[in-house]
């Protein structure tokens, strides 16, 4: 098998993919919260690769991504027959902090946020829970393999079709007016507006949290400026731009800077 | 055979006609893990200023058909914190690599007093690349670039503190590349580098806004390869002093394009993003190419275009 | 709900806002076999000089990357033979079709002798097109549109001998398109088009010759959206006549985008030769694309682009 | 079937190929000389379309071409399979003149020139020769298709690999030399010295000729002035440029301009 070769490419549901590239010495090095940066063979006239969150790795080298079809790329990449080869860098940005056992992991996920958080419930040494919103139930992925891990799986669809209805910060107010729970350690990715949101949830109510930030990007390695966001900083401003391929995707939630300004 | 590639831009020598384009290489430091440095003719870090800068809101970048549009806005840490920071300077004179330091400010004393300071630690840098030509500034940037008045003063002031190498960087956004191309070389530039990016915008039909925060930004990539091309042509035949041209080089052939056209070396942008060993293929096929062609030394193909202009 | 797609320039009144672009559609006559010509906003004819003309020497295109670069060198009968020739006007004023004529010359008395023809026998003509922007004579042409004195010449004195509508055709070979636009305004242009093509080039690695026989040619195609778009955005927050954008147009959205910026109509060229029927499927793709957004009027896009500049 | 539905894409030999396209359309209006301006899909970056000879049709509307990968264009051409859709104009430009019962056609041919004129034999209704010239044999086509219908073939390489050892004009020039054949009428495609050549050798035996000229295409309709060609014409200089795509491909010997200056 050459390196980047694609053993398997599936619809997961809906726009959803699952796709598992033959790529050994990334998945040994790959971390949860960790991501690929992948050229996909075959997009005309695109000149920058695609970045999707490492989902899962196995100790056969082959490494799962998981991702929606929302343009030029991801259409081509869904369009790649086993045999095909992408040439993938990675894995790259930071990690989450790995979830020690007297943690309870409690994930918050929207959109592909479940697949780039499934390695921290696959590794974690206790169980915890998944808050997993969507717009509307098509687009809730990944919930029985986290049940399989033994977590309790929350869901929420802004139109009420199914679980929870509402967004997702609308859970984690329920779960977090449970003051039993002081040993929660949160894990977030999904949409801008929702990370914002679980931030400074986690914050008020004094907690451990980490957000995956992430941010149209270039070149992947911190080299170009063009994926930042606000973190804070010791300067006039408060604030300095932090390159998420390389200072994160992974950011601590007290890291962050909620600006009042929507992205 | 033993193919030289070793390029003479008069007091600066390179390996090979191979650089890295400002911006896109950030300080070296971040592509250090996938080859060594000093493999290639030079690297040329993102754009230095005396004060450190945030750069623009984002979104800062977008990709259009055969190429991609940026507003980073020189995004960077200023010049004291490049001199000393670890990931900077300090990790760049470790690596061997020859380093040419691209320098920006938003007023004639800002291009002044970097160029001073760097002067000042010079150890490890071959070149200064004074960069008149960036789009995505409000202040300075462009506006030096596209002035033939501006332009003369920036680079016959920072001629005046500097006895580094001048490299200065034109902006495509001109009706005559030609005029800037001797202003410059007349006030004192030491070599010539171009293109930078040709200003652009996208929009995007949901939302009706911008696709970028700053309106518009820079075209670079293949998309801008012809005009370059041109511009490196035209700029060739009207100066003496040696060229250093880029716009959307992906590989060598592209590469050998530019040397015909008049270029004495070449820099590799957004095909980095590509491919982060993009520079080093380029290397690789000009060498090929010159063994395929039976030439020994790659000044051999410098400038040589055969025009043979037919009648009508 | 019934679209309304008439746009209104001024003078000129159009039934929808797509055009062609000169020079990618001939004279009409051509792609007459493949649809109405009477569907179109406009039928823009290839530039008409007082004299015929060879145009350039072969090769006259290459393909690049998203786009070609043309010398044809505004090869054409002549303005009597356009004026009585059978596929020329006499078959256009036949056609029902809203008809624009395109006019260059290499004199300025050269421009006003043409547009003076016109105006003398003006019967199914709407408007002419000045073009001070063909980057591939030797004379006239681009210079006209490099230079704010002789583009207002130009257009001034043409404006004296006919009471056609005038639509200034614009160079993006230049540092300022806001100078250029407010400069034929002034000059009393009713109105602009933009972009011309952009002057590139193109090298043959095995020869070490250009690619073009004229050395270097006007690059077309969705490689200059992005500037395109750019300029129309600037040429309109400068002027208050109608603008016409263009510039690697392939389909609807991109034509949205040309509204979105500022741009009144619009004009499909090099995409006309990837699909002779693609002005068509645009007029088509905006009527879909203002139903799915429930808007009854092209002219409710029009300029709405969307600013809010973010602090950094 | 769809319209340009490819039904076969075939290695005929060495770099050369052949398609068939389902055509109906065109099949019963395409004559000898014409051709067919081919939008490839899923060339790369790529805005012009890709003008080939019409070289064979059916009754069934397959139409077939036969092509040499050289660049991109026919490289992607080459990796098409059955089922992809072409969007196909044409036929375009002007035919042949047919010949006659009382001629003997003589096709002059270099590279995909034996394409180009295999209709032309294949209605002729009398036999005649083909001279098909190659710089090496592995470029010479169709000689057993052309000997089918009933042709004289006589071949040229220039490296001496099969036939006569040097240009086709050679092979020309000794068909010439035997005075019994009047009745000759040349039909010529090939590269555009060949042509040059052959037109120039025509014209001096006082010979009736048809060239087919080409050139870079973009419209391949009249309306760019991308392909022209010198023509012989009424005015100060002699000479007009004529578009191959609606004036010719296929002139006269007699029209042709023949320039000193090599193109
Ligand atoms: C660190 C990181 C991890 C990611 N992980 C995953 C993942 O596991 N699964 C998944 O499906 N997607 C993931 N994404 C998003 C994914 O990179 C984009 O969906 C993809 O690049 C879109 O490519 P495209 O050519 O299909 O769409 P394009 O045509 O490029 O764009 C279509 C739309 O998607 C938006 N978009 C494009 N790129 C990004 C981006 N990088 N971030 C956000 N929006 C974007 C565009 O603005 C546009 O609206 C991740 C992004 C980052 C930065
Ligand atoms: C009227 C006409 C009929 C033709 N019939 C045939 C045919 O039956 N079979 C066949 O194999 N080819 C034919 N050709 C040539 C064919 O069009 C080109 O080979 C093809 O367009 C090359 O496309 P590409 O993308 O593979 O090559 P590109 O990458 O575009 O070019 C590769 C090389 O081919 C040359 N080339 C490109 N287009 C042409 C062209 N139109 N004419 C001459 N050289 C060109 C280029 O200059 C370059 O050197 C014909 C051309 C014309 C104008
Ligand atoms: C993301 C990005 C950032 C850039 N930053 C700089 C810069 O800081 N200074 C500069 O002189 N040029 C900068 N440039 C311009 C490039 O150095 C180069 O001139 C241009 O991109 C054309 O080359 P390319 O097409 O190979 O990318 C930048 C380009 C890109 C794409
Ligand atoms: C082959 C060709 C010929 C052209 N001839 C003319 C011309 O005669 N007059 C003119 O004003 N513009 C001419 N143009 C420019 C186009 O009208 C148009 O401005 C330009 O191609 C940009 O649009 P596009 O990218 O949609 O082709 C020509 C363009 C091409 C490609
Ligand atoms: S993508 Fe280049 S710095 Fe992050
Ligand atoms: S290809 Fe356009 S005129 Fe012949």
């Amino acid at each position: 098998m050459k390196n980047g070769e694609i053993i398997r490419n599936k619809r997961l549901k809906d726009n959803y993919f699952r796709v598992d590239f033959y790529s050994p010495e990334l998945c040994k090095q790959a971390k949860a919260g960790q991501f690929a940066h992948v050229k996909i063979c075959g997009i005309p006239n695109k000149v920058l690769r695609r970045p999707f969150s490492i989902s899962d790795v196995s100790s056969e080298g082959l490494l799962t991504i998981i991702y929606k079809v929302v343009g030029a790329g991801t259409e081509a990449l869904s369009s790649l027959k086993p045999g095909d080869t992408c040439d993938i860098m990675g894995p790259l940005g930071n990690p989450f902090s790995p979830s020690v056992k007297s943690d309870i992991p409690v994930i918050i996920a929207g959109g592909y946020g479940a697949a780039a958080t499934y390695l921290i419930a696959k590794n974690s040494p206790s169980p915890g829970i998944l808050l997993l919103g969507a717009r509307t139930a098509k687009d809730l992925i990944l919930t029985d393999e986290f049940k399989r891990l033994g977590f309790e799986v929350k869901v929420s669809t802004e139109d009420a079709s199914e679980g929870y209805g509402g967004r997702v910060t609308g859970l984690m107010e329920e779960l977090l007016a449970d003051k039993n729970r002081r040993n929660m350690k949160f894990y977030a990715c999904g949409p801008h507006g929702m990370l914002m949101a679980a931030g400074k949830l986690i914050l008020q109510h004094g907690l451990d949290g980490e957000l995956s930030l992430d941010h149209l990007m270039c070149c992947g390695v911190g080299a170009c400026f063009a994926c930042v966001v606000k973190v804070k900083a010791d300067n006039s401003d408060g604030w300095r731009y932090a390159r998420t391929c390389k200072e994160g995707p992974v950011f601590k939630a007290s890291e962050v800077y909620y600006d009042l300004e929507p992205e | 055979m033993k193919i030289d590639l070793n390029v003479d831009l008069g007091k600066l020598k390179l390996k090979n006609p191979v650089m890295t384009a400002s911006g896109t290489f950030g300080y070296g430091f971040e592509y250090a893990k996938f080859f060594p440095l000093e493999k290639l003719g030079a690297v040329v870090v993102k754009g230095i200023a005396t004060f450190p800068s945030h750069g623009n809101p984002t979104p800062r970048v977008v990709e259009v058909e055969s190429g991609m549009l940026n507003a980073i806005g020189l995004q960077g840490p200023g010049v004291e914190k490049f001199l000393h920071g670890e990931e900077y300077l300090p990790f760049l004179r470790k690596s061997n690599a020859t380093i040419i330091v691209n320098i920006w400010g938003k007023t004639i004393d800002d291009y002044i007093e970097v160029a001073s300071r760097l002067e000042a630690e010079k150890k490890g840098i071959h070149a200064l690349e004074i960069n008149i030509s960036c789009p995505n500034i409000k202040e300075g940037g462009v506006a030096f670039g596209t002035d033939l008045k501006l332009a003369h003063k920036v680079v016959s002031e920072v001629r005046k503190v500097t006895k580094l190498p001048l490299i200065t960087k034109l902006s495509p956004n001109v009706s005559s590349i030609k005029d800037f191309a001797r202003t410059v070389e007349d006030a004192g530039s030491d070599m010539i580098s171009l293109i930078n990016t040709i200003t652009g915008m996208a929009i995007d039909i949901e939302t009706w806004k911008p696709k970028l925060a700053n309106v518009t930004g820079g075209l670079s990539g293949p998309a801008i390869k012809p005009v370059a091309l041109r511009m490196v042509y035209e700029a060739s035949q009207a100066v003496k002093i040696p060229i250093i041209g880029m716009g959307g080089i992906m590989n060598a052939d592209d590469a050998i394009e530019f040397l015909l056209a008049g270029a004495s070396a070449i820099a590799v942008g957004t095909a980095i993003f590509t491919d982060p060993i993009a520079p080093l293929k380029v290397i690789e096929g000009i060498e090929n190419y010159l063994i395929r062609k039976k030439l020994s030394s790659v000044s051999e193909i410098t400038g040589k275009l055969i025009i043979n202009r037919k009648k009508g």
